[in-house]
């Protein structure tokens, strides 16, 4: 892949990323934002993709762009949000808020490209070797050296999925189901009563 | 040459912006998670970018725990937002000032 | 030594503890009434006279020539820090250990059941409190002073602010921050001699040499931890609060022992620790003394609630005490700074009985007809006799009549005033008059005179469980007051020690 | 002799303890039988130690008990010093006390606290013997308490009584007043002896007498005077002294026994034994001595005039008290502490018989005090009229009678100093005590004419019930009829004159006017009566009897004119010199208010309401500014938190 072509298509991609972002924050309607934010997972991968990291690039488009945002997008679409009073007007913070932000992604920038050249070079990154497989190197670290923390990542997602479960469980007052453990254990003198009278009622 | 500086101006970029996201969007849990993920992402850039430039897997082995941890918060955030709305029939931040159900 | 000989202090901390934990596990069933809570309050009794039994071995096997600490235990504690278990007595500090040991039975009697809610609970927390009080008096190491001396406010705060009076909460915070904002300027104060010294023993910072600046720092943080546990004037004003809100068991082991926590730090840290700081401050203190005797004595006079009048004259003969401790530069040679010393440690033992005793007698009254104001009173003597009597006793004693123990005290300390300047004993014999007046004012309009109202005339007399408590204190108020030698020359010794190390500068 | 002692000292204190604590059980007559016997015994080992003492030489004895405490050198004893001052102090007291006693039996017959009574002056006797006794200043301060502390109870026995219970109280506190200086007095004794026992402080008495202290930045002072005057100040306490007798007539609030015991014949005497005791000390400082007879003076005078004012038959008798008690102490002061010794035991006998005369005429007349209320009672009640009338003759001095010879030949001490060239101070002293001597009679007999001659002033019902007491009432009165009438005629040789007391008082020779009289006036008892007329006090006191007769029985009219003519005088005596006024309107109210304002405004308003609470507030106040800032709200935290991190940042990039 020529120099040029790979210097056009990550400034195209970064541009449509900071773009998405910005939509994401901007705009009014929460499934809009939750398709930008799509849109800029999407770049993302594209970028990572860029910089040989493939398999990440893969998982993050799996996850989180086939899993999680559709969870958001669920959760969006199910909750009726009344989207016009949640996004109506800025607060009285915003101007504060957007000042701070310019100063730090000044500082940030500034940080990184002037003071951050001198430390890093100017160059790109070494290119992989290639016979280099992206997915085969990580998973012979993953299951090796990090297998430890890999079950740990793997306890909480199960972890994730009982809370999520948990949480939203209800118990829906008017649901009738049986009690299979009540109705076999049930006798005779819980069901019928034998009273015992008189054949008629004394005056 | 693209190469570490332009990755981490991105992650910068993004970064900020999920702030600045979070700073807007005070009254609307959702967009605030959303915000969160963005940041999230923004951090992944940097493991990602660092890890090209030094050479070393391993932060990619971070990212993809991040990416697992992200998505676990995700769902649980997701289920609390949930049983919120149910009880409050709203997601306005604002109104959520009290720690007991 | 034996066994028994060489962990009797150990014994003596931890029974009271042990069986107050014990309590509070098997607690009651809510019902002041029932058999069960009748057990908690038998093996309270058991526990608290067993620790008394005990004690009275330490007083058995005291040495009354040997100068230094007696009964020493010593166990790595926190090697790190060099702390240690290290526990040990002398002259100072046994008398006060018995006193403990002593009123806490009595106390435990007299809340018998009076206490309606959570008898087990009440129980508990004053065998907790007397162990960790016994703990203070025997500590020989800075760190495990400390925790004993904040780890006794917890059952007092608990005491005042479950069972206490209407405005309980306001008086327990007061009492808290109070003695806490003192006594964390005294684990400063630790902190730099452990820099000192590498560790916390207690004769070790006796020995250590420090700067004078450091020494006044150091006397300044120890006052601001002892001068509210006396309490000194101007900080006393917790004590009056407290006393009011307390039940009368809380009220009569706060009286009778943990004021004396201040005079025993006076004694055992400040005066040895910091000599030349001491003797820096040594005016300012009697200057303090001397306001509270007088100023105190004034405040009381016009007291309208009996507790809150006993609170006060508890401030007043407190006043004496930091007095006599701090004569000793005043004096310069020749006799008079020991006796000084021993007036104040006598005065500290007796003020313990009668104090508590007078509280004792408050709690008598206001068992009967809740309430603790005077005005509520009148004619007492016509329905109960045999309780006039004993109020009387404690209120001459409380006037420091001689032949009871609240002479002893005064006396020696006037007179070892006297020799320190005219004025000083001058303003402390104005005691005389003032404790007389407002004591004997308050036994006039509460027990004189004719039937007052229908709670009065409805009063009955002492109940034999009453009855024991207050002899047991009377014989105890008069035998100190016509043969205090004993207690005397317990302390001797070691107040002369205690005068050695003052007189040899540090700097 | 140990033995003795402990038995006269301990024989009252068990029996008031069993009769306090089981009065119940022991019943009535049990606690009267067994104080008696008790007192009775006490009284008969202390005759025995007195003709031990008197008749067969026995040398005094010092003996200490056990150690009461001993710490820094200073060893503080209990123990006994029994010389002849002591063995007469100790006839004095338990005859008394018992005769009290008797009485008490018919004066209390239908009194419920009839036991704790018993209890109480059985106590008393406690107490004053260990005074006495004492061989040292604790021991003397313990009795000097003890009495105060019975005398308190006893003047509160009727508790249901305000006028009681507030006499008690007043009681209580002028004495304390006194203590407050007698205890800096025995501070003083022990900074500058170093030791509390009577013989150690008066063998360096005289290293004492060259010292000074500094009581006042600037002035040196003899350390004897210091002493000696603070010491005074304890007399003047518990002898009723001016300015702070105030309390002395109050306390006849209450029963007449112990009016008679306490309050006149042995309680009030504590502070005259007590100055006679310490003359060793006091002889050395002339400044304490001119003070004494100063107050002595004062009081002798000025007090007699407030007898005459007064209705209450036992007030009027209460006011004599305290002019005898000036005059005892004019007597200290001079320097003729035997002369007041003696006035003190002649005084005990015949006060004593007038205060239990003045109760069996109470008991008569139904507990009716008031003497404008009596009249004519010598026809019904014969026994107590001839031996009050023995009692108001000693008590005026007439000749032969026991008071006769001691305030004759006190006078004549007194009479003596100021020619010895003692200064101004002992020739108005002297005036005083001559004048008081008008005085006396005059107040004496008003109440002796009101009350046995004239008419019959009670009611009806009062009157038909009039009858002699009973002869447990009588009988006291006239075994101390004897004594008051003759005990004079032999004993004053002895006393004061040939040397009765050895080194129990020591006089300095160039005070010794009891030496001067001995030598150069005395010739016996017998030619003392003789030469009465010689005597200008002899006059006096048949003057005043005069007046007394002539104002109250022959011209009954002539004192309410007298009266209307003097208002201002009148008032000012009738009121007592406005010293009530000025103690309780003045003094208490003042210690009252500023109690409150200390209390109030410095207490409460100060310390706990600026300093305490107003710290709590401010902290409080601060804490709800800062606590704005804690919204609750997560993105204010999260915006802190970023606004935090752009500061880091910044400092970072900037600044580093």
């Amino acid at each position: 892949m020529g120099m040029l072509l790979h210097t056009v298509l990550f400034y195209t991609f970064a541009t449509i990323l900071i773009g998405a972002a910005l939509g994401v924050v901007f705009s009014r309607n929460p499934v809009h934002a939750i398709m930008f934010l799509v849109l800029a997972f999407f770049q993302s991968a594209m970028l990572w993709m860029l910089a040989e990291a493939e398999f990440l690039a893969i998982v993050l488009v799996l996850v989180y762009v086939g899993a999680v945002m559709v969870l958001f997008l669920f959760v969006v679409m199910m909750l009726d949000i009344n989207v016009e009073a949640v996004r109506k007007g800025l607060d009285r913070y915003a101007p504060l808020g957007i000042a701070v932000a310019l100063l730090m992604a000044f500082e940030l920038v500034q940080l990184i490209w002037l003071r951050g050249s001198a430390e890093f070079g100017s160059g790109g990154f070494v290119p992989y070797p290639e016979d280099y497989n992206n997915t085969k190197a990580l998973g012979s670290v993953l299951y090796t050296e990090h297998v430890y923390a890999f079950e740990i990542a793997a306890v909480i997602l199960l972890l994730a999925i009982v809370a999520a479960i948990t949480l939203t469980m209800r118990k829906r007052p008017g649901l009738k189901v049986q009690n299979i453990a009540q109705q076999v254990a049930v006798r005779a003198k819980d069901r019928l009563r034998i009273v015992k009278m008189d054949a008629e009622k004394k005056p | 040459m693209i190469g570490l500086q332009h990755y981490l101006v991105v992650s910068a970029m993004l970064f900020v912006l999920s702030i600045a996201g979070i700073m807007l969007n005070r009254r609307n849990l959702i967009l605030m998670l959303m915000c969160i993920e963005l940041m999230l992402l923004a951090v992944n850039f940097n493991f990602v970018a660092f890890s090209r430039h030094l050479g070393d897997d391993t932060g990619q082995v971070f990212v993809f725990f991040i990416l697992t941890v992200a998505a676990a918060e995700a769902a649980i955030g997701l289920a609390i937002l949930v049983t919120l709305f149910r009880n409050r029939r709203t997601i306005d931040v604002r109104e959520m000032n009290e720690m007991k159900g | 030594m034996n066994l028994f000989a060489q962990h009797l202090l150990s014994l003596l901390i931890w029974l009271p503890i042990l069986g107050g934990l014990m309590l509070i596990v098997i607690g009651d069933d809510g019902n002041a009434r029932s058999a069960r809570a009748g057990m908690m309050r038998f093996s309270a009794l058991l526990v608290t006279v067993l620790t008394f039994v005990f004690s009275t071995a330490l007083f058995a096997g005291f040495d009354n020539v040997e100068p230094g600490m007696q009964f020493i235990e010593r166990q790595s504690w926190i090697g790190a820090i060099n702390a240690y278990y290290y526990l040990g007595v002398d002259g100072i500090s046994t008398p006060l250990i018995l006193l403990t040991t002593f009123i806490t039975p009595l106390v435990v009697i007299a809340g018998w059941d009076s206490i309606k809610p959570r008898p087990a609970q009440y129980f508990a927390a004053f065998l907790i409190l007397e162990g960790l009080m016994i703990g203070v008096f025997s500590a020989l190491d800075g760190l495990l002073f400390y925790v004993f001396w904040e780890a006794m406010l917890v059952p007092m705060f608990l005491i005042i602010g479950v069972w206490g009076g209407e405005r309980r909460v306001y008086a327990t915070i007061k009492f808290f921050l109070y003695t806490f904002l003192g006594s964390v300027l005294m684990l400063v104060a630790f902190i730099y001699l452990f820099g000192k010294t590498g560790g916390f023993d207690l004769l070790g910072f006796m020995n250590v040499p420090l700067s004078l600046p450091a020494q006044k720092l150091i006397f300044l943080a120890f006052l601001a931890a002892f001068a509210v546990k006396v309490p000194m004037w101007p900080v006393h004003t917790w004590l009056p609060d407290a006393h009011v809100e307390a039940p009368t068991g809380g009220s009569v082991i706060l009286a009778a022992i943990m004021l004396k926590m201040g005079g025993y730090g006076f004694v055992r840290l400040s005066l040895p620790i910091v000599p030349d700081g001491s003797e820096y401050f040594a005016n300012f203190v009697i200057a303090l003394s001397l306001i509270a005797v007088v100023y105190i004595g004034f405040v009381a006079l016009m007291q309208k609630d009996m507790k809150k009048l006993i609170a006060y004259s508890s401030i007043a003969h407190m006043g004496f005490v930091t007095l006599g401790f701090f004569l000793f530069w005043s004096i310069g040679s020749g006799t008079g700074a020991a006796l000084g010393i021993s007036g104040g440690m006598v005065q500290m033992v007796s003020h313990g009985l009668i104090s508590g005793a007078m509280f004792l007698c408050v709690g008598v009254l206001y068992d009967r007809v809740h309430s603790r104001q005077i005005a509520d009173y009148g004619g007492v003597a016509n329905t109960m006799p045999t309780f006039a009597a004993f109020m009387v006793l404690f209120s001459m004693a409380n006037a420091g009549l001689p032949g009871t123990s609240g002479f002893v005290g005064e006396f020696m300390v006037i007179i070892a005033s006297f020799k320190a300047n005219f004025w000083f004993a001058f303003l402390a014999a104005t005691t005389l008059i003032l404790g007389a007046a407002y004591t004997l004012w308050m036994v006039k309009r509460v027990l004189y005179g004719e039937v007052a109202n229908d709670n009065v005339a409805k009063l009955q007399d002492l109940n034999i469980r009453e009855f024991t408590v207050l002899a047991v204190l009377a014989i105890s108020v008069l035998l100190l007051g016509l043969w205090p030698a004993p207690l005397v020359e317990m302390m001797n010794m070691s107040i002369e020690t205690l005068l050695a190390q003052i007189a040899q500068s540090k700097l | 002799m140990l033995n003795y002692y402990l038995t006269i000292v301990l024989a009252p204190l068990a029996a008031a303890v069993i009769a306090g604590l089981f009065g119940r059980q022991i019943g009535r007559a049990g606690s009267h039988w067994l104080t008696i016997l008790a007192v009775g015994t006490s009284c008969a080992l202390s005759v025995l130690v007195l003709r031990a003492m008197f008749w067969d030489g026995a040398v005094s004895e010092n003996i200490s008990l056990y150690t009461w405490a001993a710490t820094d050198g200073l060893h503080m004893e209990v123990g006994f010093l029994v010389d002849r001052l002591t063995a007469l102090m100790m006839v004095v007291v338990t005859f008394v006390s018992l005769m009290v006693h008797v009485y008490t039996i018919g004066y209390m017959h239908d009194d419920p606290g009839y036991q704790r009574f018993f209890s109480y002056i059985s106590l008393f006797t406690f107490a004053m013997l260990m005074l006495v006794m004492s061989n040292n200043f604790l021991q003397l301060f313990f009795g000097w308490e003890a009495v105060g502390l019975v005398s308190y109870l006893l003047i509160g026995f009727w508790f249901k009584r305000e006028s009681a219970i507030l006499a008690n109280l007043k009681a209580f506190l002028v004495n304390r007043v006194g203590d407050f200086g007698f205890i800096l007095g025995i501070a003083g004794v022990v900074m500058f002896t170093g030791s509390l026992d009577y013989a150690t402080v008066f063998s360096s008495a005289d290293n004492v007498a060259v010292q000074t202290i500094e009581v006042l930045p600037g002035s040196a002072w003899n350390a004897m005077t210091v002493i000696c005057i603070l010491l005074f100040i304890g007399a003047m306490g518990k002898s009723a002294q001016a300015p702070l007798h105030v309390w002395l007539p109050d306390s006849m609030e209450g029963p007449t026994p112990i009016s008679a015991l306490i309050h006149a014949a042995t309680m009030v005497t504590a502070g005259i034994f007590m100055v006679a005791r310490m003359s060793p000390l006091f002889e050395l400082s002339e400044t304490a001595l001119a003070v004494v007879v100063t107050i002595g003076a004062i009081t002798a005078f000025f007090m007699g005039l407030l007898g005459i004012v007064q209705n209450d038959i036992k007030r009027v008798v209460a006011y004599s008290t305290l002019s005898q008690l000036g005059y005892m102490t004019v007597a200290l002061g001079a320097s003729a502490y035997s002369a007041a010794i003696f006035h003190l035991m002649t005084h005990a006998f015949f006060k004593a018989l007038l205060f239990l005369a003045a109760g069996s005429v109470i008991i008569a007349m139904h507990h009716e005090q008031d003497i404008r209320k009596m009249g004519g009672l010598r026809k019904y009640m014969p026994i107590t009229y001839w031996t009050a009338l023995v009692g108001s003759l000693a008590l005026i001095g007439f000749p032969g009678s026991s008071g006769f010879f001691s305030k004759d030949l006190l006078i004549e001490a007194v009479r003596e100093s100021h020619w010895q060239g003692q200064g101004a101070v002992y020739w108005i002293a002297y005036l005083s005590v001559l004048l008081g001597v008008f005085v006396t009679a005059l107040y004496s007999f008003r109440m002796f004419f009101l009350v046995f001659h004239g008419n019959e002033r009670m009611d009806a019902d009062t009157k038909s019930h009039l009858h002699e007491t009973p002869w447990v009432v009588t009988g006291p009165l006239i075994l101390l009829a004897i004594p008051s009438a003759l005990i004079g005629w032999f004993t004053a040789g002895p006393v004061l004159f040939e040397g009765y007391f050895d080194d129990a008082i020591v006089v300095a020779p160039a005070h010794d006017v009891l030496a001067h009289i001995g030598s150069h006036v005395w010739h016996g008892s017998l030619a003392l009566v003789q030469h009465i007329y010689v005597s200008p006090a002899f006059w006096l006191a048949a003057s005043g009897t005069f007046v007394a007769w002539f104002l109250y029985l022959r011209r009954p009219d002539i004192p309410a004119t007298i009266e209307a003519k003097m208002s201002g005088l009148h008032q000012l005596l009738v009121n007592k010199y406005y010293f009530d006024d000025l103690y309780i309107k003045g003094f208490a109210f003042c210690g009252r208010s500023f109690g409150r304002f200390l209390w109030l405004k410095g207490d409460e308003l100060i310390i706990d309401g600026i300093l305490v609470n107003g710290t709590a507030n401010t902290v409080g106040k601060l804490a709800g500014v800062m606590r704005q800032l804690q919204t609750g709200y997560l993105y204010t935290y999260a915006f802190a938190m970023i606004i935090g991190l752009t500061a880091l940042l910044s400092w970072l990039i900037w600044f580093r």
